[in-house]
């Protein structure tokens, strides 16, 4: 975009620059806010469908598909309320440390080929330790609240985001290992072409841990059946007991936009990013890496794949959330510890095992054989001057080889 | 073993304990002295042949009429009647037993009369004994935490005796 | 133009030249200083045994700046003796000792405080456990 | 158009002299080395994890913006994981002794803060005394990966020796130490996972409580409600009979 | 009593030494069902000790019935389990019809058992609901709820009440039922037969469920007796007593001619009437799993009940008769009467001087002797239990407090 308004708007480099951070920016934080608000009101009619109900169905119009907005509205005008013995400073910071968090993972998250805040070559590690800050909110909004139900909360939250990390980052290391690349354009690239490509289904390792990976996010993003930290039967309302209008409003955004953020990456990593199940781009001929009209449809069209998976991913957690009663805090860590763990280190194992053996795939031709996806990741998918260096160095481990 | 025969056994057992009776009423039942009713709860419980295994309800009765011109008219002296609802689990059969208390201890206003409780026996007399306190100001001597149940901890009088005047304030809260 | 005023129109210039001139080692090296002294501050002020812990965790991170800007190709010009990707390697192996460190010493935080009930480390003046 | 464009030019020329690295530079610089200082000004053990980890994040952009984004992204994560259980204890460690406050005296801190600038003196005449360092990168340099650094963790060094470094010189890979590295995390794990076992206990709580002359206020007792709650002695009795 | 603790596996203690908390659950807390208030003695997670604090519904009802004639005090037995109004309605009309010596109707009686089932079935209802709420899934509530709305519905027809009915009173019914009922009544019942087990597979067999309840808040053969528990809770652990069956003549022979099998394990099995699912491994006899499935079987039962009950009210001929006048004198003496209400035994005593107003009532809670074994079964398990074990409890505020 920076290069189209120099080019063809004539503006000086800098604005152009500025200008497209800025609606970069802007439109990460769309994706969040407005996110929320279709996907509280799209809770709010699966939840009421789930169970038998008809959910909001006046506020603007038909589907009462305005009905977050106007919560929105009455959030924004509700009393902001805060318990006399909270400390005043974290209290009011933790919402903005937990909506922060969430929204700068974004930055490394590609939407499509190219459309991405900021391509980073660590990107699958970056969203991952980013993601983990958002407890740093939960946890700060506990202690602040001086109520011991927030504190209850705050703990659990603590206990659990900390645990689930440890199975969350060997689930994530898989694709990174089979790409060859921590940066998530180049993972999804390399899943291009038909679905059998998804590393979803590129061995059983790999389906395996496709699943604890939904576990795992499901738990280190809050939600039933692992929602410990806001356990309404238990806990009142855990950390956000005593938050009330915009500031609660916030660790609502939040909620629902690392639920977005999760799925978006688990369809990145798992189930091929913005390329659909039927490469319909490149049976028409197209490419997204080409600058013209047709290469940006291309990539338009993968950013709608990949929302569409990132959304299916979200409506799956909420049918979870609506169908199934809430662990208790030791079962939620043995199902981490005893299970996950486990299971995952032993999937990994079993990735690079496959690797090694069956480097082709069962039935040839169906998946990338290995060689080729690390031919791929040495000359990088835009054929850009950052994978230079990458590419010089896989010339040295050749020779060093030798 | 209904009938006379458990009474003669209850009263070989522990004899003096049964003051009274009438087991022509709709529910037999039989008056223990107050101060043996622990020790007739435990033989019950315990030792007797229809083992009384579940207490399931105590009563106080306020047997008193305030209004001057009634009382006149009534053929009872004023006492406190308890009534405790036994039930046998393994026998299906149920027990009155009934205990005539004073009022007031000494006939002093104000000094709650005692009977041993008998949460030694069943547990969960614990809290039935509680809201007899409570509600009718019966002090269930040897209970292990004897305080009020239903109403607040520094609520005044007994509601359920005869005689209780409901109080016009209650901290600022209008009470009539 | 007032005397008052002199020093805020001298440091004008500092920062906009901050903000104008590309960043060298040395704007580096200023802040890992900060952070270090900050933390030796911190080390030695605190009573609170989490308190030094966190003192320690700035140190280290002081530290890891030096090593990273001196490992940066942005940041050096053409004939400085960088430390190239070994700056990387060492700053990552302080991080992970860091986490280790901050382990032990919470350990021996927590049996301390098992023992005194507290964790101010000015009571901490017996040999004995 | 190209008046108007003109205009908004000239009034917003410094900004086009803004060098932007320079600026995020200086954000994340402000935002560590400000959060570091009120680490050692806090007071609330809490509030200090949060101001560490305000610093340790504006540094791990500082990392970003030095090329480093592999150890920026581990910084992010080990870090601040491992600050998250320092609050953690900090909570659960601290705020139970009401009146025994854990204050450092003035006299102290002046001390501490003399030395501190004393040193900071020394540092910063040290990182101005080279005028190598004080030269910025000349033109474009090509943006870094994190493969080297794996390489290098792996034994292999594919990196191109570093300016300056004499010709031919064998560079080592890290293989060694990142396998000691390995070993000595595991220890620590077991180590821990050591301390926080769990073992049957020993005597009741209700016991080891009544039988403390006055047993500490509980945590959230203290941060939560103030010293205004009741504290229970043997059953949870709100009564006076 | 050390050893006791000592040998209690599920007390344990870390070598960190924490101190304990005292946490308030309730009176405004979402799952205390009510206005009960928990005091949590507290370590960490785990509960070392709760004291329940009731009385913040107390009416007095005993003060009131002391003042008003029998029929007059039908309405307060209605606030007392007002989930099963009809039950306690019934509860104080035999107690009374006892002391009179007076029997109702054929037509009548059969109509009693068919209204009383029906409010078990919409007590349990709730009950089983609420119970998946305290388990943190919110569905089954509603579904509960769905089923629920229709028999107040019928009630309704019947009585015109929704939930405060004052329908059975002191020698009969107010009314009879209105033409057509009879047949919605069975459509109902033919509708809700499958619907039961949606609900097994929702919460009975769900594994997660199962995780929450089995083996928690063992209540002992002997220690449930001990503390006059009765109804569900009983028979969940293992006891088999059934008013309807083992009470007294009156209100046994409302149930003469009625084939039921009283739902209580025996010999290591449920009555295998109808199909259900099986108990799971991990259950304990007395355990939450238990007394809720209790709840599920007797639900079945009730519907059974129902069936031959709308049978044999069609069969009679003539009317139900009428209701003894408002002002009727109960001749002196003094009658107990405990009848199977949903959530126990529901006793009535009362003593009368030979005028219209009786001398004293009382009522004997099943609610509040259930609630007396919750600190018992909440030592030492983990706050999450709390809401499960005082959840399966299945308590009612208002017949506690009275």
């Amino acid at each position: 975009m920076a290069e189209f308004l120099i080019n063809s708007a004539g503006l000086p480099e800098w604005l152009a620059w500025t200008i497209t951070a800025v609606v970069a920016a802007v439109l990460i934080l769309n994706v969040i806010a407005g996110g929320a608000l279709v996907f509280i009101w799209a809770e709010r009619k699966i939840a009421a469908r789930i169970q038998d109900r008809l959910g909001p169905t006046r506020t603007g119009g038909r589907f009462g598909w305005l009905q977050s907005l106007a919560d929105g509205i009455k959030l924004l005008a509700k009393e902001d309320l805060m318990p006399e013995g909270a400390d005043g400073m974290l209290f009011r910071l933790a919402p903005y440390v937990s909506f922060c968090a969430s929204f700068c993972a974004f930055i490394a998250l590609p939407f499509a080929f190219d459309f991405v805040g900021q391509r980073l070559n660590v990107g699958v590690f970056f969203v991952v330790a980013v993601l983990g800050l958002e407890v740093f909110g939960v946890i700060l909004a506990g202690y602040a609240s001086a109520s011991k139900w927030s504190l209850f909360g705050a703990m659990r939250e603590a206990a659990q985001v900390v645990s689930y990390e440890v199975p969350l980052g060997m689930c994530v290391v898989v694709p990174v290992m089979l790409a060859g690349s921590m940066d998530l354009v180049t993972i999804a690239e390399k899943q291009a072409g038909w679905f059998t490509n998804w590393y979803l289904f590129h061995d059983p390792f790999t389906f395996v841990i496709f699943w604890v990976y939904v576990t795992c996010a499901v738990a280190s993003v809050n939600r039933a059946p692992f929602d410990l930290a806001e356990a309404e039967s238990e806990l009142v309302a855990g950390f956000h007991t005593e938050y009330s209008g915009l500031r609660w409003s916030y660790f609502f955004m939040a909620e629902y936009g690392s639920m977005f953020l999760v799925s978006a990456l688990a369809a990145v990593l798992f189930m091929g990013g913005w390329n659909g199940p039927i490469p319909v781009a490149k049976l028409l001929g197209l490419s997204a890496g080409t600058g013209d009209t047709a290469g940006y449809f291309v990539r338009l069209l993968g950013m709608a794949n990949l929302l569409g998976k990132a959304t299916l991913g979200v409506l799956v957690m909420m049918w979870v959330r609506w169908t199934l009663p809430r662990l208790r805090i030791d079962q939620v860590m043995t199902t981490c510890l005893k299970y996950c763990t486990p299971l995952a280190a032993a999937m990994f194992a079993g990735v690079m095992v496959w690797q090694l053996a069956l480097p082709g795939g069962i039935v040839r031709g169906l998946s990338r054989p290995a060689g080729e996806v690390r031919e791929g990741w040495l000359e990088g998918p835009g054929g850009k001057a950052a994978s230079r260096p990458a590419a010089d160095a896989a010339q040295k481990v050749a020779e060093v080889a030798r | 073993m209904r009938g006379p025969d458990f009474l003669s056994q209850l009263d070989a057992a522990l004899p003096g304990a049964i003051v009274g009776r009438n087991l022509e009423a709709m529910d037999p039942w039989i008056e223990i002295a107050p101060e043996r009713i622990a020790d007739v709860c435990q033989w019950l419980d315990t030792k007797s042949p229809v083992r009384f295994d579940a207490l399931e309800c105590i009563t106080a009765i306020d047997w008193f009429e305030p209004d001057a011109k009634k009382a006149a008219k009534v053929s009872w002296q004023p006492h406190t009647e308890l009534v405790y609802h036994l039930w046998s689990t393994a026998a299906r059969v149920s027990l009155v037993l009934k205990c005539n208390l004073p009022r007031w201890k000494g006939d002093v206003p104000g000094q709650l009369p005692e009977i041993p409780s008998v949460c030694g026996v069943w547990r969960g007399a614990n809290w039935h004994e509680r809201e007899v306190y409570d509600l009718s100001g019966v002090w269930f001597t040897g209970h292990p935490d004897l305080r009020r149940i239903l109403c607040p901890e520094d609520w005044e009088g007994h509601p359920l005796r005869k005689d209780y005047e409901q109080p016009l304030e209650y901290h600022g809260i209008r009470g009539k | 133009m007032s005397g008052g005023l002199l020093g805020q129109v001298a440091a004008v210039p500092l920062f906009a030249s901050l903000l104008t001139e590309p960043v060298s080692v040395a704007h580096y090296l200023v802040v890992g200083a900060i952070l270090f002294a900050a933390g030796i501050v911190c080390m030695a002020v605190k009573r609170n045994a989490l308190g030094v812990l966190m003192g320690i965790e700035l140190v280290l991170n002081g530290a890891n700046v030096n090593f990273v800007a001196f490992a940066s190709p942005y940041l050096q010009g053409e004939g400085a003796r960088g430390l190239g990707i070994d700056g990387q390697v060492i700053a990552l192996f302080v991080i992970l000792l860091a986490a280790a460190e901050a382990a032990v010493a919470l350990a021996i935080t927590l049996n301390f405080y098992n023992n005194h009930a507290t964790v101010d480390i000015d009571r901490a003046d017996d040999l004995k456990g | 158009m190209s008046g108007i464009l003109a205009t908004f030019g000239a009034v917003t020329l410094p900004l086009a002299a803004l060098n932007w690295h320079s600026f995020f530079f200086v954000l994340f610089a402000a935002v560590a080395c400000a959060c570091a200082i009120a680490v050692v000004l806090a007071d609330n053990v809490v509030r200090m994890a949060l101001y560490l980890v305000l610093s340790l994040g504006a540094t791990a952009g500082l990392f970003f913006l030095a090329g480093a984004e592999f150890v920026g992204a581990m910084q992010l994560m080990i870090y601040v994981g491992g600050t998250l259980v320092l609050l953690v204890f900090g909570v659960m460690l601290t705020a139970q002794a009401p009146f025994v406050s854990i204050k450092t005296t003035t006299g102290d801190r002046v001390l501490a803060g003399v030395v501190g600038a004393a040193l900071l003196a020394v540092l910063l005449q040290s990182a101005f005394s080279v005028p190598a360092w004080r030269q910025p990168a000349a033109g474009t340099v090509a943006a870094p990966a994190a493969t080297p650094v794996g390489m290098a963790l792996l034994g292999v060094r594919v990196d191109e020796p570093a300016a300056g470094s004499p010709q031919g010189a064998v560079r080592s890979g890290y293989l060694l130490p990142f396998e000691i590295v390995s070993v000595h995390l595991l220890v620590v794990l077991v180590g821990a996972a050591y301390l926080a076992r769990a073992k049957k206990r020993k005597t009741p709580r209700a016991i080891e409580v009544a039988a403390s002359v006055e047993p500490p206020a509980s945590v959230a007792e203290h941060a939560a409600v103030g010293r205004g709650a009741g504290r229970a002695t043997s059953v949870l009795s709100g009564g006076r009979s | 009593m050390a050893s006791a603790i000592d040998d209690d596996p599920r007390i344990i203690e870390f070598d960190v030494r924490t101190d304990e908390m005292l946490v308030n659950m309730g009176p405004q807390h979402p799952s205390t069902h009510g206005v009960l208030r928990l005091v949590l003695r507290t370590d960490g997670e785990v509960v070392s000790e709760i004291e329940p604090h009731i009385g913040y519904l107390h009416r007095c009802a005993e003060k009131i019935g002391e003042n008003l004639t029998a029929r007059q005090w039908i309405p307060y037995t209605d606030r007392m389990d007002y989930l099963a109004a009809m039950n306690m309605n019934l509860g104080w009309a035999l107690t009374v019809e006892k002391l009179m010596k007076y029997e109702v109707s054929e037509k009548a009686r059969h109509l009693r058992v068919l209204i009383a089932e029906l409010s078990r079935i919409a007590s349990h209802l709730v009950g089983m609901g609420a119970y998946g709420l305290d388990l943190g899934t919110f569905s089954p509530f509603l579904y509960a709820f769905r089923e629920r709305e229709k028999i107040l519905d019928l009630f309704e027809e019947a009585c015109g009440a929704r939930l405060t009915y004052s329908y059975i009173t002191v020698g009969g019914l107010t009314a009879d039922l209105p033409p057509g009922w009879l047949g919605r009544c069975e459509a109902f019942l033919d509708q809700f037969e499958p619907i039961i087990k949606e609900y097994h597979a929702l919460l009975t067999t769900n594994a997660i469920f199962v995780k929450r309840t089995a083996n928690i808040g063992v209540l002992s053969r002997e220690l449930a007796i001990e503390y006059g528990c009765s109804g569900p809770v009983l028979r969940g652990s293992g006891v088999d007593q059934d008013m309807r069956r083992d009470g007294e003549a009156i209100y046994t022979a409302m149930y003469d001619g009625y084939a039921f099998e009283v739902a209580v394990m025996k010999n290591g099995h449920y009555p295998r009437d109808h199909e259900y699912p099986p108990v799971p491994a991990d259950a304990v006899l007395g355990d939450c799993w238990h007394r809720f499935f209790v709840r599920m079987l007797e639900v079945v039962q009730s519907m059974d009940l129902v069936r031959q009950a709308i049978d044999r009210y069609s069969a009679c001929k003539g009317t139900i008769g009428e209701p003894l006048k408002l002002t009727e004198k109960i001749p002196a003496g003094d009658a107990y009467l405990e009848t199977e209400a949903p959530k126990g035994q529901m006793g009535f005593y009362v003593v009368s001087d030979g005028t219209a107003i009786p001398w004293r009532v009382r009522a004997r809670s099943s609610s509040f002797s259930n609630l007396a074994v919750a600190p018992e079964l909440c030592r030492g398990c983990l706050i999450a239990d709390v809401p499960a074990i005082v959840g399966s409890l299945d308590i009612v505020m208002g017949e506690i407090d009275r």
